[in-house]
């Protein structure tokens, strides 16, 4: 369930056969604006960002650089404070989701720490959350397998690719098995073909496990392929200009990126982008 | 103008008011000598600016400038400014002193720095260690009095002309203090003489400068010891730091001319028996011996006598 | 979100200002008096703690002397008495300043050099760069009196000796600093100046040197409170001859605690307007290569 | 290619300079100016030999490791003869410089006076002075990391008593606390804290925005940030105050002993021996106190290469 | 004229068509291989690489990340050595090419000395190479209004976007007017649509100047839009799996990417990409 009550998209744009219209609301933000105070005089990050994300769906925030992305996704996990309007997170402030373990959040770097391995890396979470030895090893297998990383376990951050860094980070962040997922272009530093892996890999988890993914990216294939909704944004201030939910089923593999419905998908949010990109 | 260099062993106070003196009243000029006088300090040896030759005549203790000569460092006494010994041990009564031969176990403030040796001659003269164990302990002391205020010694090394006012104006009185002159104690070595390199008496144009040089001194003593005073203020004049005071200078000058040569041929000559007496008393130390032989050609009278011819 | 007070500069400062100050009286009292009180069971007078508590801050001889004591004797030295003369503390600080400045320059210039040689040199690097560290082992501080009186003894005297040990001293800041930041460059910015075919001397003049000059400064501040140090310390064997040095030395020997702490106090000042000036120097540098301060 | 008869030459004029320092009557520069061209030869085979020792171990020698210690010390032995030969050939006083020859043999002659100098300095002021400023530098930054308060009114604190020159409070710590080890134990705590206190400070303050960000999402306790991501961080900067407060500490508690000490220790034995004219000896005691100090340095620098093996500056083995 | 003589794609794939088979050839490698030397071992970055590109020619390098592009990049750059076989480059060797200044570099990140504003950052070919203030002046300013900077050349690095930065450090490169342009991934910073158009000026420079442009690229649809050859490499060992000639035309615009000839290209590279990367 999506609205946008903004001044660019007035209208409610819930899609009637929308199967998320009557799911829980994962996360409501209502008039929601940034500003943040520089030495240059105030950036207004964010203005009267209005939206819903419903629990399970994938939603994928696309836009030109410096058009908020980020900042939204930090505002939801309680990263930044917005200065004016509300959010909820689960029904709670992003503070409380944050404290109570949510979410699991994915830089845009990999962020590892470079004086432990892969796996003591991977062990972090579950360190601070204070679980089990036992339990923190099969989780940490578990997910070091599934992006492909398990006979790396006993290197150091620095001994790996920067794309083999980016999916222990992802290890790093499902290894809790957190309800939401909150994503900050994990991909945008990988190869094409590795990417396209890592996609469907995200794919399978998240339809596994029935997770909320809220997903930045740059890439329109990207948002294409992996999003039931595209948030599409646009700079200065930063704001929401069209929310688009996409008619793809939800798994999705690689071969229907040769269909027609892929490329009306790319060209409509193309369209949108572009919309925004001539105004400036 | 000859030029000359004396090196002095302290800073600038009244300790040194006779060369001032002759400097400021032209006496130096007047035997057509350029002198400069370089102001010591605690951590300047007198010799070894005389060996790099940054100095051409010292003021020196006897006991170091003997070790120096023992050394290597053929130093000779051209003639002796002071023939009593300024120094004591200034003890605190309290501390349950009152001879010598309390001293076990207790802790004695020396100075070092080629200063000690009349201490150490002594010490081993009572037979006591001074290297830990059963005699006294020794603390190097610093520059001034403190550890007897602060408790840290039962006794200080002091000088009669510098220290031992310091003492008083500490605000400890004579009554609580129980003094040993080195004098007093029959180890009293000479102080303040002038010193210059062997081979360069072999030079009768140096002698001859040397010579006018201990006149003008000698004639500087004279003077500042009739003039206290005046002398006082010529050191205030010439002190860089600019921490001296008149009173404590004055005071230093009163005390200072009481150690002057007064007996024999007076002020600069240097009487062989008071030489011999300071050679057997650093001698006769056994256990830290100062010099190790009878020293040859230590000092010599040609100066002096030369300057009496002038 | 609005600053509160606590988050103040000034405010922390004048805090901490005011509680160093309390916590001074408080121990000045607390050690004065224990020496009063000393002195009068010698004496075997009576005392009160009334009177100690009045005699505490006016004590000739202080374990510690009060902070207006202090700042008196300061004031009395720095401004009522004439600059010219030995007594002022004015004059006394600018025959520091000068071997300090001196010092510093001449440091800069070795260390810039030596580092400037390492980082084009290896064979220089490998030879040199260990004993530039274990030279900083030597106690040059305690050697500092026999290189006076030693180059005293050929007859460099003056500035020059107490210059040279600043030297020694700062010079090690800046050839560290200045290598690491010789070799800070971006490698791709190194890798692009060779893609130019760029000479040494290009390569050096247009990045290497602006990627060392933060370095640089760092070091340079560390470097001229190392030379104040070496010149203050340089002055105490040739004690007679005036300098911040001379007056803690004259200070110590005549039982001068106050002139003692005056004179702390002024180097400490002294130290700290030299690093402000140099922190002045690095924005006015920065300023003019575009980063905004 | 072959280098093998020039670094023959070289090794040849070395050998004639050795001998010529060591082993000729003083006052041979005096008798035979000429025999200067033999020390700058010296100089020249000196580097030559270095040079073509670096470019061995650059190209990856199998003895690369012995000729990375061989290069530096080519160079000491080139200073220690060029001392040698300038001391003796123009019969300098030894009251002024000693000779290299006479530092050594008043080094092993003094030996148990050494010793005793060194464990009085050394191992107690010096010990117990780097451990009680380094910790309580430590500590205090992690307070202070924390504050605003304190960091604002801390660190203009920390750069006014660095600006103090030690040899000033030096005496003051003598009157405080007697004349013993602690007054310069005491001198080392103040001349080690604030280096130590900024240093960390500093290494706190660094850590990666990322970094701290991250453990803000895992709703991280104060303490589990600080030893998982804060204190490993701040460890490059913690070195830097360690290896600089080794050789601080050295210098501070030797200079301390200038201005009262027990009759044994470093600085007192160089104080003394100065005026003794015993020169050789005042620098057998320096000898002594740079070797301590390079030892300490390069332990300190051995331990750091091993709790920093993830630090870029360690990796790439520079 | 391209010829592969590795043992995977062991014929001469000059095709026919090839405007370009009696060109001069401006690189020329030969069984090229490289081994770094690392503490955990020898790691085979390039291993026998032959390989002809002519003189005008647009070459793309694409593969995993790690296939050792950037390498061999750099090793035409004369940034790094060749451990076997030989490489000539306008008939000299890398390191004369370099020394006569034959080539423009332009790296993965923008590199700008942050301590010059963006015209004097472009002046610093000129400088070194010794031209005249007045030669200077006009070319910064000629390609700083290519790339479309002319209002911020006196803004510093910092005052710019990535996307600008990027912009700037591509004017610097072409100031000196290079015969030939060597560029690492120089859009993978930007967001898509900055991308299209950089692209589009890019070509636009290419098909006017006549330069020969060697390009390495992670994104299968830049290499297409870009390209008249596609060099496709494989990692461990890094090596040239397959050169694909374009049969589109020299001058592409963005409307070509609807085409189906952009589609097939596009499809044919993603199957020799995957190709390489399912043996893995
Ligand atoms: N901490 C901050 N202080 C000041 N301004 C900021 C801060 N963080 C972000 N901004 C500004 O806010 C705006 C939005 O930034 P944000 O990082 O959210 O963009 P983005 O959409 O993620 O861009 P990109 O695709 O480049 O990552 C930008 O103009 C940015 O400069
Ligand atoms: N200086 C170096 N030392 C050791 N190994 C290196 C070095 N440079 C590159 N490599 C290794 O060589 C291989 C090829 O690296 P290269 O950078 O050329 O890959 P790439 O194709 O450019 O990858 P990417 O797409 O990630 O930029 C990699 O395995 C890399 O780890
Ligand atoms: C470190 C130090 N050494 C010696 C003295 C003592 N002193 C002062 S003047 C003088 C006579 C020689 O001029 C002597 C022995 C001291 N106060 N401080
Ligand atoms: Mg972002
Ligand atoms: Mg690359």
């Amino acid at each position: 369930m999506y609205a946008v009550e903004n001044s660019t998209v007035a209208e409610e744009s819930v899609s009637p056969q929308s199967p998320s219209s009557n799911k829980r609301v994962m996360i409501d933000v209502k008039d929601l604006s940034l500003v943040f105070q520089t030495n240059d005089g105030p950036v207004n990050a964010l203005s009267d960002i209005n939206l819903k994300i419903g629990e399970g769906d994938f939603v994928s925030f696309i836009g030109p650089s410096g058009c908020g992305k980020t900042t939204l996704l930090r505002v939801i996990a309680d990263l930044e404070k917005q200065t004016a309007g509300s959010i909820s997170v689960n029904g709670t402030t992003p503070e409380d989701a944050r404290l109570n373990r949510l979410y699991g959040y994915v830089f845009q770097a990999a962020a590892l720490l470079p004086w432990r391995t892969i796996k003591k890396n991977c062990a972090v979470p579950l360190e601070i959350s204070g679980h089990s030895q036992a339990h923190q090893n099969k989780q940490i297998d578990k997910y070091l397998r599934m992006v492909g990383l398990q006979d790396f376990h006993e290197k150091y951050p620095w001994q790996l690719s920067g794309g083999m860094q980016q999916r222990a980070s992802i290890a790093r962040a499902l290894c809790i098995e957190p309800d939401l997922l909150l994503m900050d272009e994990p991909f945008g530093a990988l190869d094409e073909i590795t990417r396209d892996h890592m996609n469907v890999e995200l794919l399978k988890i998240w339809d596994e496990t029935k997770k909320t993914v809220v997903f930045v990216t740059h890439s329109i294939s990207e948002a294409v392929m992996l999003s039931t909704h595209i948030v599409v944004m646009s700079p200065r201030p930063g704001r929401i200009t069209k929310v688009i939910e996409s008619p793809l089923p939800r798994m999705k593999d690689l071969a229907l990126r040769d269909t027609e419905a892929f490329h009306a998908l790319a060209a409509e949010i193309r369209a949108a982008l572009a919309e925004e990109h001539a105004i400036d | 103008a000859d030029e000359l260099t004396l090196q002095l062993k302290w800073v600038t106070q009244a300790q040194f008011a006779g060369y001032y003196a002759a400097l400021e009243q032209g006496f130096y000029e007047d035997e057509g000598l350029d002198v400069t006088i370089k102001p010591g300090g605690p951590d300047i040896a007198p010799a070894q600016i005389l060996a790099g030759g940054g100095a051409d005549i010292i003021v020196d203790w006897m006991p170091s400038a003997l070790a120096t000569r023992e050394k290597g460092l053929p130093l000779v006494n051209i003639g002796q400014i002071y023939d009593k010994s300024g120094m004591m041990l200034t003890c605190l009564k309290s501390s349950g002193i009152s001879t010598p031969a309390d001293f076990g176990g207790k802790t004695l403030g020396v100075w070092f720095f080629g200063n000690e040796y009349p201490f150490l001659s002594w010490m081993s003269k009572l037979g006591y260690e001074t290297t830990g164990g059963s005699g006294v302990t020794v603390l190097k002391q610093g520059f001034n009095v403190d550890p007897i205020f602060q408790g840290q010694a039962d006794c200080v090394s002091t000088m009669t002309y510098n220290e031992y006012g310091q003492v008083l104006d500490g605000g400890l009185t004579p009554e609580e203090l129980q003094l040993f002159k080195y004098e007093d104690e029959g180890v009293a070595t000479l102080e303040d003489g002038l010193y210059v390199m062997e081979e360069d008496l072999a030079d009768s144009k140096m002698v001859e400068n040397y010579a006018k040089f201990l006149k003008a001194t000698i004639k500087g003593w004279e003077w500042a010891k009739e003039n206290p005073v005046d002398a006082a203020m010529i050191i205030l004049d010439y002190d860089d730091t600019g921490a001296q005071t008149e009173e404590h200078q004055i005071r230093m000058m009163t005390e200072v001319a009481k150690l002057l040569s007064s007996e024999g041929k007076g002020i600069g000559y240097l009487d062989p028996a008071d030489y011999q007496r300071t050679v057997d008393v650093l001698l006769s130390s056994e256990s830290a011996p100062v010099i190790t032989k009878q020293p040859e050609g230590a000092y010599s009278h040609v100066v002096f006598e030369k300057a009496m011819s002038l | 979100m609005k600053e509160s007070i606590f988050d103040k500069k000034w405010f922390a400062i004048v805090v901490f200002i005011i509680a160093i100050t309390a916590l001074w009286y408080a121990a000045a009292l607390w050690m004065n008096g224990n020496q009063l009180v000393k002195t009068y069971e010698r004496k075997n007078q009576e005392w009160t703690y009334s009177t100690i508590i009045a005699e505490a801050y006016q004590v000739k001889r202080p374990m510690l002397p009060p902070p207006h004591q202090v700042f008196a004797q300061w004031y009395k030295t720095v401004f009522d008495t004439k600059v010219t003369s030995k007594r002022s503390l004015v004059y006394h600080t600018m025959v520091t300043l000068q071997s300090t400045m001196l010092g510093f320059v001449l440091g800069t210039v070795l260390g810039v050099a030596i580092a400037i040689g390492i980082v084009h040199n290896r064979t220089m690097e490998m030879s040199f760069m260990p004993w530039v560290i274990a030279s900083q082992t030597i106690p040059i501080l305690a050697i500092a009196p026999i290189i006076v009186v030693v180059l005293g003894a050929i007859n460099l005297t003056g500035v020059v000796p107490k210059a040279i040990i600043s030297m020694y001293l700062s010079f090690f800041p800046v050839t560290i600093g200045m290598v690491k930041g010789l070799r800070s460059s971006d490698r791709m910015h190194l890798e692009l100046m060779q893609t130019y075919n760029a000479s040494n001397s290009q390569t050096f003049w247009m990045l290497r040197w602006y990627s060392a000059q933060p370095f640089l400064f760092a070091s340079l501040k560390v470097a001229i409170a190392a030379a104040l140090v070496g010149a203050i310390v340089a002055e105490l064997p040739t004690g007679a001859q005036g300098g911040l040095g001379s007056r803690l030395l004259s200070g110590s020997y005549y039982g001068q605690t106050v002139q003692i702490w005056a004179a702390l106090f002024m180097a400490a000042l002294l130290g700290l307007s030299l690093v402000t000036v140099v922190s002045l120097f690095e924005k006015i540098l920065l300023r003019r290569r575009g980063v905004s301060v | 290619m072959n280098q093998t008869p020039k670094l023959l030459i070289y090794a040849a004029v070395l050998f004639a300079q050795v001998a010529l320092a060591f082993f000729t009557e003083p006052g041979f520069y005096e008798r035979a100016p000429l025999l200067l061209f033999l020390l700058l030869a010296s100089f020249f085979a000196a580097a030559g030999m270095m040079s073509a020792c670096t470019a061995l171990v650059d190209a990856n020698h199998p003895f690369k490791k012995s000729l990375k210690i061989a290069v530096p010390s080519v160079f000491a032995l080139v200073v220690v003869v060029s001392w040698q030969a300038l001391t003796q050939g123009y019969d300098v006083p030894q009251v002024l410089l000693p000779a290299p020859s006479e530092i050594i043999v008043a080094f092993f002659s003094n030996l148990p006076t050494l010793w005793a100098d060194f464990r009085q300095t050394f191992l107690k002021a010096v010990i117990a002075g780097y451990l009680m400023g380094c910790i309580s530098g430590f500590i205090v930054a992690q307070w202070a990391v924390k504050s605003r308060f304190l960091q604002n009114g801390l660190l203009p604190l920390g750069n006014f008593v660095s600006a103090i020159p030690i040899v000033g409070i030096a005496p003051i710590m003598v009157m405080w606390f007697g004349f013993d080890w602690p007054s310069k134990a005491a001198v080392v705590v103040v001349m080690t804290f604030f280096p130590m206190f900024i240093n960390t400070l500093a290494g706190l303050q660094s850590v990666d925005a990322l970094h701290k960000d991250l453990m803000h999402t895992y709703a991280a306790k104060k303490s589990q940030t600080f030893t998982k991501s804060q204190l490993p961080q701040a460890m490059p900067f913690i070195f830097n105050a360690l290896k600089l407060n080794s050789t601080l500490a050295l210098i501070g508690a030797i200079v301390a002993e200038f201005f009262g000490t027990p009759i044994v220790g470093m600085g007192f034995r160089i104080s003394t021996e100065v005026g003794r004219m015993n020169m050789e000896m005042v620098w057998a005691t320096i000898l002594v106190a740079a070797l301590a100090g390079s030892m300490s340095y390069g332990a300190l620098a051995l331990l750091e290469r091993a709790v920093l093996f993830w630090h870029p500056s360690v990796r790439s083995g520079r």
